[in-house]
């Protein structure tokens, strides 16, 4: 295997496809011509994604420099492995997401349609542009953007709800990354010199045990999107915003760069041996945990059910934290399939929910019973979705979660393994209380 | 609650869950390209 | 001709004013054009020069009337200059045009005193920040003064009340600095900025040098408007006319903090600022307690622009702080903010023109439903919006970050905390905006509606955006105010098409501050400051 | 508030005080100001520019950029103040008209009084009886201070005078004339829009000077380069180009004076006052 380092411009290209298409979208003067504005736009985002893989699993990176911002920093494009993983799922689930928007945003006539597509593609572009970021300045911009960009998405009703979940959504993330991830990046630059992401982090060497926690911990609560707590009420408020969003942003795109954003910074910035060197990645492990446990707790009270799957997001988040916080190979490995599986896991989940209000108009758990006999097909997804977020087999889940149990075996910790068994459980429960009850009140009858 | 009649929602919603849900249990027999990335990705990290 | 570069940047819209004024007379449309001409070509050799001091590295001394430097008045194009140069011939131009309507209605019959004062408060600032004699910078601050007054003095009713203020306060301040460079002619026998450069390192101990810095200091910042002796601003700004606070609010606070830069640092040496001085811990201070004060007060304000004139008292604190920090990173960023911070206060003012030109009143509570109503003109908003709270890549993200990098690097952690505070501060301000603009419906206002319909079928144009038509069928259908469809009704072309063009200026500045600062800034911070 | 201000200001008034405590003496001829760049003036004035007044050469040649700008602040400050003060008059304003036979002081709504009486003359509001030892007294000084200013502009070569106070002189002269008859006359011999343009046509013909300079090929100001079009060498004709700035300077500060005076007087309305 040669590592080799390829200047090319496909990352950029990746990024600026549905940029491009905004115009078209908005253009379009009728419905199909948008929505075919949407499709082309995913589908060469993909080809132009899944294009790179060859040469990635080959062991190369390629880079990209756009312009020089900073005498030293760039915005510049990376693709390495990790951040391909996570390209190929974002981009992937676009184009599903967008079939799923049209059927959704049609059946229930919703307003503001081309508002919400151009959105989404400037949502999908940030989400591509963080997977690609060479630097924690670059991430941080489409970080930005991307919180930006979904705030209209997040109001699309622009009802009271609506209002307040976006101030709640903007008080979360703007506060987050304008009050503590961007300080603590500028303290980070001011002492290493740089931004760039090392494999083995820059950190070490320069920043002293304090100064490296309180790094760590602002960049843990400033990048919000990952939900640790107590950051996360921002997620149960924003399932105000239509399903597609919620599918798409809430379960994979926007959580799911909160979360990669951390691992970026812990293995990129802080990089692992510093975590481990001054015991950081214990306190990391024991925030993730607590979220985890708290989340699910909470997960099974929740009667909305849209409520009830961020909450589970909430505690799935965790998980890929408490995977690269363990600074095991098995636990870091599970902990970045983690973000592939539990997002085609949770979009299912997602989907379904959508689905029944599309058909039905219930958003109520308590009122769903039944509800498996009218709608067998979404069910029966939503069953698979589950069993794929509990960490079942034969579902993708299963092998992030195998992988992370062996983690925290590996790391010798048995605590988290408690914790992830244990949580586990409590997934369980309330999927299956609520899976069962779907089917079995129709049997009742 | 509900009647037994089969009522699904448009068929543009059905068929992306389907495709999910699909996926999810793909990648349970076939997880080679994620994991393959994924292992690539710690290997840089950690090493070795 | 391009060796007479330097004299034409201001003599050409001297010369202009002079005509604009004569020609009001005969007739009511020459003096915009020729306004707008001039400053175009005093834009251009801005421009020029600027190319000419990047490419050749070298600063060009002008000899007005041919007497060499101590003798007589010389201009000196360094890097620094020439950059401030583009940035006030670039905001009096794009300003001008962008208003043509407002100018015609608010100054109807004074079109050629109007357009004559307007050029030459430009030509005074240009001279202001070409020129290489103390005195002379007083004479020509003199100008842009008089002549702001009298641009601000006609607005609402309130505006002369508020005018009378600002020109004692700014009367004060220029008399200040006046004062300070008598003592220094008392002292070194000198007005010539590079010769009192260096006279003054061998005199650092004369209590009457220190004392002609310190009340030049804080002559210039009673004119910069920095807390406590803010408070003519934010009158002064919000209720004068808006094509006159889109001129002057970019302008004048952010020359006059480029004249503390050059006095500091080209008159003053950084020997004796930083070394000998050292005032950056009371500068600091007084900075952030600019920036919070600023923030807090433009919490606030219901009235738009009154807003926007806290926000720049916040603003004058990051440019003072980040400059007394005395380090390399904090007075590039101080440098870099008077470029972009003038495109954002302009790019706002536009706005706010806009706004008020279309609803007829500056609350921030008109501004009700206007996305769906005019998205274009609303995209640019929020671009601007986001400038300014520090969002990447606009341009007001870099040079905060150039600020706290230099706060940090100088350990002033007060400055650092300030400046994520008024960052948060602005993200609630223009969010609250953006609220008011998105959720709640459209009204019709009464006293502007006919005279604008007339505006609009003269323009003849529309733009339709299926999405908005859409939003507004939605809300004709739900909500319970009976307002009619939303008809789109973007400004005129000539309106719109400035306003967006400085928009996305702001993006184009953020993305190439790198070349900006290394190109420019680099070469504008003496040595000595590391 | 009022005690704050008191006390800045005591506090402002010691510390221009203390400091000038190393100041050079009174008069010294060793201080920085008459060793550093005085002799060079003293010496070179001739030399360089034929004027015998070194007041006057540092003033509009050494240092005329400057004094082009003063004089655009005096413009300034006339378009100012007409920006800020002029209102178009009204058509609907009670006018007062005097019978001259009678002395009977009639009040007429609007402008519907016949034009070209002469029987009734239009007064102002708060209207004086005509008194003639002022009018006669006045009317015959304003040409001799005419002259006078005429000679000041001239003589600024040679001994304290030039523009500027030749052309407050002149200013002067119409203002006297407008007092001691009223505004009305005054604007009917020198009109508003004859002000306004002469007072920017002064300020243009220094400023002018300088750029046809700066045309010719030499520097922004540079009298010398006018020799040629003057038909004199390059050292009078600084001399001749100090004198041609100095009358528009003399132009420009009479018109702004006069017009400043036309809308101070009557509030902008030009329509009556002192």
């Amino acid at each position: 295997m040669s590592m080799e380092t390829i200047l090319s411009v496909k990352p950029l290209f990746a990024v600026l496809v549905s940029l491009v298409a905004i115009p078209g979208i908005v253009s379009s003067r009728s419905q199909n011509i948008r929505e075919a504005w949407t499709f082309g736009a995913a589908a060469i985002k993909l080809l132009l994604v899944l294009s790179m893989l060859p040469l990635v699993l080959d062991g190369n990176v390629l880079t990209f420099t756009l312009v020089q911002v900073l005498p030293d920093i760039g915005i510049t494009f990376k693709v390495d492995a990790f951040g391909l993983l996570f390209a190929i799922v974002a981009s992937s689930l676009w184009i599903v997401t967008s079939i799923y928007s049209i059927g959704y945003m049609r059946s229930l006539n919703e307003h503001s349609q081309t508002r919400y597509f151009s959105f989404f593609a400037v949502a999908i572009s940030a989400t591509i542009g963080v997977a690609f970021s060479a630097n924690l300045l670059t991430l941080y911009l489409f970080y930005e953007m991307l919180s930006l960009a979904t705030f209209p998405l997040v109001t699309h009703h622009q009802d009271k709800e609506a209002r307040s979940s976006g101030r709640k959504y903007l008080f979360y993330i703007l506060g987050g990354s304008i009050g503590l991830v961007l300080p603590a990046m500028m303290i980070t630059y001011h002492f290493t010199g740089t931004l760039d992401f090392a494999a083995q982090g820059v950190m070490a060497g320069h920043i002293n045990s304090g100064l490296a926690l309180l790094l760590t911990v602002m960049f843990l609560f400033g990048f919000a999107k990952v939900g640790i707590m107590p950051m996360h009420s921002w997620l149960p408020a924003a399932m105000v915003a239509p399903t597609p969003v919620s599918a798409l942003l809430h379960a994979v795109a926007v959580v799911k760069v909160g979360a990669f954003s951390v691992v970026r910074v812990f293995t990129g910035i802080v990089g692992t041996t510093l975590l481990s060197d001054f015991g950081i990645n214990g306190i990391v492990c024991v925030l993730a945990s607590i979220t985890i446990v708290v989340a699910s707790l909470i997960a099974l009270s929740q009667d909305e059910l849209k409520r009830r799957l961020a909450f589970s997001t909430i505690g799935q988040l965790s998980y890929i934290v408490l995977g690269i916080a363990l600074l095991t190979k098995s636990g870091m490995t599970g902990g970045m399939l983690h973000i592939a599986m539990h997002a085609f896991g949770k979009i299912t989940l997602f989907f379904c929910a959508g689905a029944i209000f599309c058909a039905t108009g219930i958003k109520y758990i308590s009122k769903m019973k039944g509800i498996g006999r009218r709608m067998p097909i979404t069910m029966t997804a939503f069953l698979i979705g589950s069993l794929s977020v509990v960490g079942f087999p034969p579902c993708g889940g299963f092998i992030s979660k195998w992988y992370l149990v062996l983690g925290t075996v590996e790391s010798g910790n048995i605590a988290f393994l408690f914790v992830l068994l244990g949580s586990s459980f409590l997934n369980a429960a309330y999927f299956f209380r609520f899976s069962t009850m779907l089917f079995s009140a129709a049997k009742r009858r | 609650m509900f009647e037994n009649k089969i009522d699904e929602a448009p068929l543009w919603c059905v068929v992306p869950l389907v495709i999910t849900a699909s996926i999810s249990v793909l990648l349970f027999f076939y997880p080679q390209p994620f994991l393959k990335l994924a292992s690539l990705a710690v290997q840089t990290i950690m090493g070795g | 001709m391009t060796s007479n570069l330097p004299a034409l940047v201001i003599i050409v819209p001297l010369l202009a004013s002079l005509v604009a004024a004569g020609a009001g007379w005969f007739n009511r449309k020459a003096p915009f054009y020729i306004a707008v001409i001039a400053l175009l070509i005093s834009f251009i050799s801005s421009v020029l020069l600027l190319a000419q001091v990047v490419a050749t590295g070298v600063a060009i001394e002008y000899q007005m009337a041919g007497w060499p430097a101590p003798v007589g008045i010389v201009y000196v194009i360094d890097h620094l200059s020439a950059m401030v140069l583009v940035v006030i011939t670039f905001v009096a131009f794009v300003n001008l045009i962008g208003n043509r309507q407002a100018v015609e209605t608010e100054f109807k019959n004074k079109e050629g005193a109007f357009n004559a004062l307007y050029v030459l408060f430009t030509a005074g600032l240009v001279g202001m920040t070409a020129t290489g004699d103390a005195f002379n910078l007083y004479v020509l601050l003199e100008i842009a003064s008089l002549s702001g007054y009298a641009l601000i003095g006609l607005g609402s009713s309130r505006a002369p009340l508020a005018t009378l203020n600002y020109l004692f306060l700014g009367t004060i301040g220029a008399t200040f600095y006046l004062l300070g460079v008598g003592y220094l002619y008392i002292a070194t026998g000198s007005l010539n900025m590079a010769d009192l450069a260096t006279i003054i390192p061998s005199m650092m101990n004369s209590s009457t040098i220190l004392f002609a810095f310190i009340i030049c200091l804080t002559g210039l910042l009673v004119k910069m408007a920095i807390f406590p002796v803010h408070g003519w601003l934010p009158g002064a700004y919000s209720e004068s006319s808006t094509v006159s606070a889109g001129l002057i609010a970019p302008l004048t606070t952010k020359v006059t903090i480029y004249i503390m830069v050059r006095i500091c640092l080209t008159l003053f040496t950084p020997e004796y600022t930083f070394g000998y001085i050292d005032p950056t811990d009371i500068m600091v201070a007084i900075a952030v307690a600019s920036i919070i004060f600023g923030s807090l007060s433009a919490l606030a304000q219901k009235d738009f622009k009154r807003m926007l004139s806290y926000i720049i008292i916040a603003e004058v604190g990051y440019m003072v702080g980040g400059f007394f920090l005395g380090n390399r990173m904090g007075v590039s960023g101080a440098i870099l903010h008077i470029v972009n911070d003038a495109a954002m206060t302009l790019a706002l003012f536009m706005a706010a023109g806009i706004f008020i030109w279309k609803t007829g009143d500056e609350k921030q509570s008109s501004l009700k439903g206007l996305y769906a109503k005019m998205p274009f003109t609303m995209a640019g908003f929020t671009l601007a919006a986001l400038s300014v709270v520090g969002v990447p890549p606009t341009c007001g993200f870099f040079s905060k970050w150039y600020l706290i990098s230099g706060g940090i690097a100088a350990g002033q952690y007060l400055f650092v905390g300030a400046l994520i505070f008024s960052s948060l501060i602005n993200a609630v301000l223009f969010f609250r905006i953006f609220e008011i603009a998105l959720f709640e419906p459209f009204k019709s206002h009464h006293h502007a509606g006919d005279e604008e319909d007339k505006v609009e079928s003269h323009h003849g144009e529309t733009i339709v955006d299926p999405g908005v038509i859409e939003s507004a069928q939605q809300y004709s259908g739900s909500d319970s105010h009976d307002h009619g469809a939303i008809v789109i009704k973007e400004p005129p072309l000539p309106m719109l098409v400035p306003f967006l063009g400085v928009c996305v200026l702001l993006l184009i500045l953020g993305l190439y501050s790198g070349s900006i600062v290394n190109n420019i800034i680099h070469f504008a911070i003496p040595a000595g400051i590391i | 508030m009022k005690i704050l201000g008191k006390i800045t200001i005591t506090i402002c008034g010691l510390l221009l005080l203390f400091f000038t405590s190393d100041f050079p003496d009174w008069g010294d001829v060793n201080s920085p100001a008459s060793t550093h760049l005085s002799p060079y003036f003293i010496e070179h004035t001739i030399e360089d520019t034929a004027v015998p007044n070194i007041v006057t050469s540092v003033l509009a040649d050494y240092r005329g950029y400057d004094t082009m700008f003063e004089t655009t602040v005096i413009l300034t400050a006339g378009l100012a103040c007409f920006l800020l003060l002029r209102i178009p008059r009204k058509d609907s304003i009670h006018r007062y008209y005097r019978h001259e036979p009678t002395g009977v002081t009639i009040r007429v709504e609007g402008d519907r009084y016949p034009k070209g009486s002469n029987v009734f003359t239009r007064i102002d509001s708060s209207w004086v009886p005509y008194d003639l030892i002022i009018n006669f007294t006045c009317r015959l000084l304003i040409h001799f201070i005419q002259l006078f200013a005429l000679y000041v502009v001239a003589h600024g070569h040679h001994s304290p005078g030039g523009g500027f106070q030749g052309g407050v002189l002149l200013g002067a002269s119409v203002i006297l004339f407008a007092i001691s008859g009223n505004l009305r006359a005054a604007i009917k011999r020198f009109g508003e829009k004859t002000a306004a343009i002469l007072s920017s046509t002064g300020v243009f013909i220094y400023a002018g000077a300088g750029a046809l300079c700066l045309f010719i090929g030499e520097q922004f100001l540079n009298y010398s380069a006018l020799g040629p079009l003057l038909g004199t060498d390059r050292i009078m004709a600084r001399s001749h180009g100090i004198l041609i700035v100095e009358i528009g300077v003399a132009m420009a500060v009479m018109a702004v004076m006069i017009w400043i005076y036309y809308n101070l007087s009557s509030a902008g309305k030009q329509d009556e006052g002192l």
